[in-house]
């Protein structure tokens, strides 16, 4: 809930990345931000303009060498820096994971608690029209399945804020993931000065009675347009946002779940494997009861082809989600 | 009568007209996505385009029409790939920056920066035990040199000598960053000397100079010599992508490197050496009704099948 | 059911391996066998000894260099080779995920089958007394959420060869994760001329009525070992591995779960995330009903720590596997 | 009197003396798992001990106990995190192959070949900020000169002048595989040139001479001058791991090595300095001495508790 006794500002989803980058580092000294093309440039995107000019030396580019970028983060970390760099793709991070899975996620737990790792790795992932297989991948669950990283995925412009803001003061290392389509997507109201959230807190972005739709990322506007349509036919969906899926929500979700009895998890990324499976084992093993066995929707177990007809017979859009929803409630 | 620049001038006008075309598209909004040109770097691709033998193998980057076409490619096929349409050469599913051609020994694209080089190595390993004495050329960046991938590949085929020509494109930008701050010493063949390789730094807006030192690593490489590093030096003339507001121009650069690109320097070559103005319009003039005649035959083709959108994932 | 006809030899599981290795390089012209000390010193496991002598230089030792070894494989494959590579340790397959994840996986669908790339990747994992985090993760979740890749995990000797064999007559990329502790655990009879199997099969290890456990990899053993100690107070455990998790046999799980009614996974992967997630929203939407909630068992999301002790403390065992099962069947 | 030769001697003493009781334990199984000893390859670590500052850091690879040793890091607590004790450096979470100790300068080892480096790269990086005048040395093997990461990590603190010494211990090496094998130059020092940097070979077996070098290299560093590539060849006289069989070694190998290793090295040199014999065995004698009860000092503590084994994964 956004404090109203706060100033706000009309800011695209890009702008409120800037905002809370730019905040970041004026009250934390020991933060740098560094990346590919992140600092003169002001990134490829041009979420980052500017912020070379104002901290100086603090944000940097860097070669094309995502390892030496997420390894000095990890290593700055452990010399008591506060480092948030950004892999320009997530699907980039790919040539270096292992700087995240097998040492930036053991530093505090080997050391005993005696090293941290306070690393940010900002990055945006998911599938925009025409883009290769390469660059449209929605890879949440591979960073979700190692323990010692938190993710989130922010979807409005004030979790864009909200969201880094407390990644960057975290002391454990999180993977922050934005999505490309949303950078300039119009201007919401973005509460800036707050004070810095904790993880975890679940968006109940529609309210509704049939069905509780858990999503996350930019997929989610799909599924309030898909709400909006079965609105029409007397289905009420609810619609909770899990902007944070480490740490999970998982009593607060249950606690939705149990009110609609019905369960669906829509996501970007490929069913099979996918952060939805979790969502779901995760509601049974909280006892929560369901009327009828709970949805997965997702890119259905596959490859992401570049041309957009393709993808639209691949990619859940607000009419398929909605159908699926009318069956889940129907059956 | 100056026939090679002639020929070498409407090869480049091929590639230029193309992608110039693609652009009209692209800004159409007939072509969706990011889509990375080549104009000003058209040289290299043609300088090598002769030297790629039957067996041989070509892997490109993002930035790879001109590879493409260099292999022989159809343009229509081409156009039709970056449409997404049903005639494109990869159906659509590669698109711009993905594409794939194996039929020309085109094995394609690739849009993770450094990540061609090692899958090159093996296809040139293959020719170890295929008795086809293949050569495999693989293309990447000024920035790719400084990826892990790159460094690995460069090692295995030297450690291995390996028949495959490393070519380095160096214009000078990866994206908007000057290679010049993101290295310690910018002269980029120089690196070859570390996996015990010979590089050179050549003029790669010269498809001679290309073709003479690209034929000299062919031949090293077809003779069991192993593999080469050559460092064209270029220029891209256009964004980084279209749509890139370039914003991080030096003053002057673009004036500069406009003296020096490859149509301009084909020009007056053939001028020099003889051409009549008439066959200089013509290498252009034939390039750009091919390549608009082949565009609209891509756009007659049908946008590829939602319905098709799930095979062959696996075999 | 191995084909009695057939003759057969007792091999440790890592001549079993050899085996294979063997006679797919004698029976595939086109096969190549490359990785890190695998050719003339035969294989930090010893297990590939012999090879390089006898098939000379398609059998050869690499630099350090994954991304070199894999990108090389996807490269070689394409021009009609069938490459098995080793990767010593999944741990270590992450410095090169980019090659698995956006280049092996894209071939066959990118060129709409014009290309493929049946490359064999052969790794092991898992937990061994006294290893450090970087060499005891259970990684083979990630793979499984890579639509285009193939994955299996053999536990048994005959598998370790059979598993093998199928993956390298395999025209899609197979990952084969192997599990170190196994190599020499002492010799079974195995089968080793017979026919190609095909992908996907399960394994009935112990039959049972009152809760089917499924299975993978090396925890196999303590699951059996759980199973005969709950025989003894009268509860009967079917233990069903399912050496292949890509393609997953559904149905065939389905329905002997559908016959006990109770589920439990047990992996020894972390469990977010985990692929037990998986196996049990598959059951739940093949409609397979439940007399309770399905028991997730494996490590309890966390990095690993060295000393036995501590790794005592986090990884199932036999009476831990049991008393969860005993609970799960009370409930 | 030979006071330098005789002082390096019992600090080479004391990191064999250690490593050898690590093996007599790992043999009788006290220890368990996999565990890589530096036996031969002392001389490194010795001369570099001296020169690394209070605010200097280290990055060591699995190879790592006389790294460890060299920072300063009680024996006991060394030995009780091989044994996976209480009172193990970590705990017992590291063990052998994974240990940090980052209020000796120690930052750790890493059992991830080359994954070290730009690890280190971000500590130097940390230093531009903190005012600490941090040299960060970062220490790996001949084989993980062929590790994507290490090559990214050179380019990286190249381009950025970054105060970090890359410091190879070439063994010939990479596991059970000769270096030589596996790059088509295997003069490794040479790859420095590759980034700009100042890079040079060097006797790896005598404290001094590395030394020297490293001091000349650190001053470089933390007067702004950036990085530089050190190769020290040396040789390790046991197996990669306590286990291996070694029988990829070439006929004579080992005995030659032992000409030139440290002990019998910096042993001459005391004796032809005119130390006395009482020394030169005090030197190795009271380096056992202390490695014994150090070890049994770590026996004495419990095992690492099972309870805690979940802590410390978050903050
Ligand atoms: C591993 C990876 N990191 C980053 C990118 C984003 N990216 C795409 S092109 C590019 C610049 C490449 O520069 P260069 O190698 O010089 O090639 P050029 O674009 O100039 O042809 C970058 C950073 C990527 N595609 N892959
Ligand atoms: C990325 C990665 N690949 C492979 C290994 C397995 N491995 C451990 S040590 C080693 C050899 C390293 O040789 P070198 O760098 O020369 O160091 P040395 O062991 O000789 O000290 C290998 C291949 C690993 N740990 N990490
Ligand atoms: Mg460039
Ligand atoms: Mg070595």
């Amino acid at each position: 809930m956004p404090d109203t006794t706060l100033a706000s500002e009309k800011l695209t989803y890009g702008e409120a990345v800037r905002a809370a980058l730019r905040r970041c580092l004026t009250e934390l000294p020991e933060t740098l931000f560094y990346g590919e093309d992140v600092a003169k440039p002001g990134g490829v995107f041009g979420v980052t303009r500017g912020l070379h000019r104002d901290f100086g030396d603090r944000v940097f580019d860097t070669p094309i060498s995502e390892s030496a970028i997420l390894g000095s983060a990890v290593g700055a970390a452990m010399l008591g820096r506060r480092p948030i760099v950004e892999i320009m793709w997530i699907d980039f991070a790919m040539v270096a994971f292992d700087q995240i899975i097998n040492q930036l996620a053991n530093v505090r737990y080997v050391s005993q608690g005696l090293l941290h790792a306070p690393v940010v790795i900002r990055t945006q992932q998911g599938s925009a029209p025409g883009a290769c297989a390469q660059h449209s991948q929605s890879l949440e669950a591979l960073f979700l399945h190692v323990p010692g990283v938190r993710v989130c995925l922010p979807w409005t412009a004030q979790d864009a804020y909200d969201l880094l803001v407390t990644a960057v003061h975290s002391d454990d290392p999180v993977v922050v993931i934005e999505n490309r389509t949303l950078y300039n997507a119009g201007k919401q109201e973005v509460v800036l000065a707050g004070p810095v959230q904790r993880m975890g807190e679940i968006r109940v972005r529609r309210a509704g009675t049939d069905v509780t739709a858990v999503t996350w990322g930019a997929i989610t506007a799909k599924v309030l347009e898909a709400a909006e349509l079965l609105a029409g036919e007397g289905i009420s969906v609810e619609v909770v946002e899990t902007p944070w899926l480490n740490p999970f929500p998982t009593d607060e979700v249950a606690a939705r779940v149990s009110a609609t009895g019905r369960l669906a998890v829509v996501h970007e990324a490929n069913v099979t494997g996918g952060f939805g499976a979790e969502v779901v084992v995760r509601m049974a093993e909280a006892g929560v009861a369901l009327r009828s066995p709970a949805l997965r929707i997702g890119l259905p177990d596959s490859r992401v082809p570049a041309a957009p007809s393709l993808v639209a017979g691949l990619m859940p859009d607000a009419p398929r989600i909605a159908e699926s929803l009318r069956k889940l409630v129907h059956s | 009568m100056a026939m090679r620049e002639l020929t070498d001038l409407h090869q480049v006008w091929r590639m230029r007209a193309f992608e110039e075309k693609v652009r009209e598209l692209r800004l159409a909004e007939e072509v969706v996505g990011s889509v990375h040109l080549g104009i000003g770097q058209e040289a290299i691709a043609v300088g090598a385009a002769g030297l790629i033998g039957s067996d041989d193998a070509v892997f490109a980057t993002y930035r790879g029409h001109s590879w493409a076409l260099a292999c022989g490619v159809p343009p229509e096929n081409l156009f039709g790939e970056v449409l997404g349409r049903t005639c494109g050469i990869n159906g659509g599913r590669g698109g711009s920056a993905y594409l794939t051609a194996p039929r020309y020994r085109f094995f394609g694209e690739n849009s993770i920066v450094g990540a061609g080089a090692p899958i090159a190595v093996g296809a040139a390993l293959a020719g170890r035990y295929d008795h086809s004495n293949r050569v495999v050329l693989t293309v990447f960046g000024d920035g790719a040199m400084n990826q892990g991938a790159v460094h690995e590949a460069m090692n295995f085929a030297a450690a291995m000598l390996l028949p495959v020509v490393f070519l380095c494109e160096n214009n000078s930008w990866s994206e908007l960053t000057p290679i010049s701050d993101m290295v310690g010493d910018d002269r980029l063949y120089r690196r070859a000397a570390a996996y015990g390789l010979p590089g050179e730094r050549i003029d790669g807006n010269d498809p001679d100079v290309v073709r003479t030192h690209l034929a000299s690593a062919f031949e090293r490489a077809r003779t069991g010599g192993g593999p080469t590093l050559l460092e064209a030096m270029t220029a891209r003339l256009v964004g980084h992508y279209i749509g890139d507001a370039e914003q991080y121009r030096r003053p002057g650069e673009l004036e500069e490197a406009r003296r020096h690109e490859p149509v301009t320097k084909l020009t007056e070559q053939a001028r020099r050496n003889g051409a009549a103005d008439a066959d200089i319009e013509q290498a252009e003039l034939v390039a750009r009704e091919e390549m608009e005649s082949a565009a609209a035959e891509a756009l007659r083709s049908e946008h590829a099948d939602p319905a098709t959108a799930k095979d062959h994932l696996y075999a």
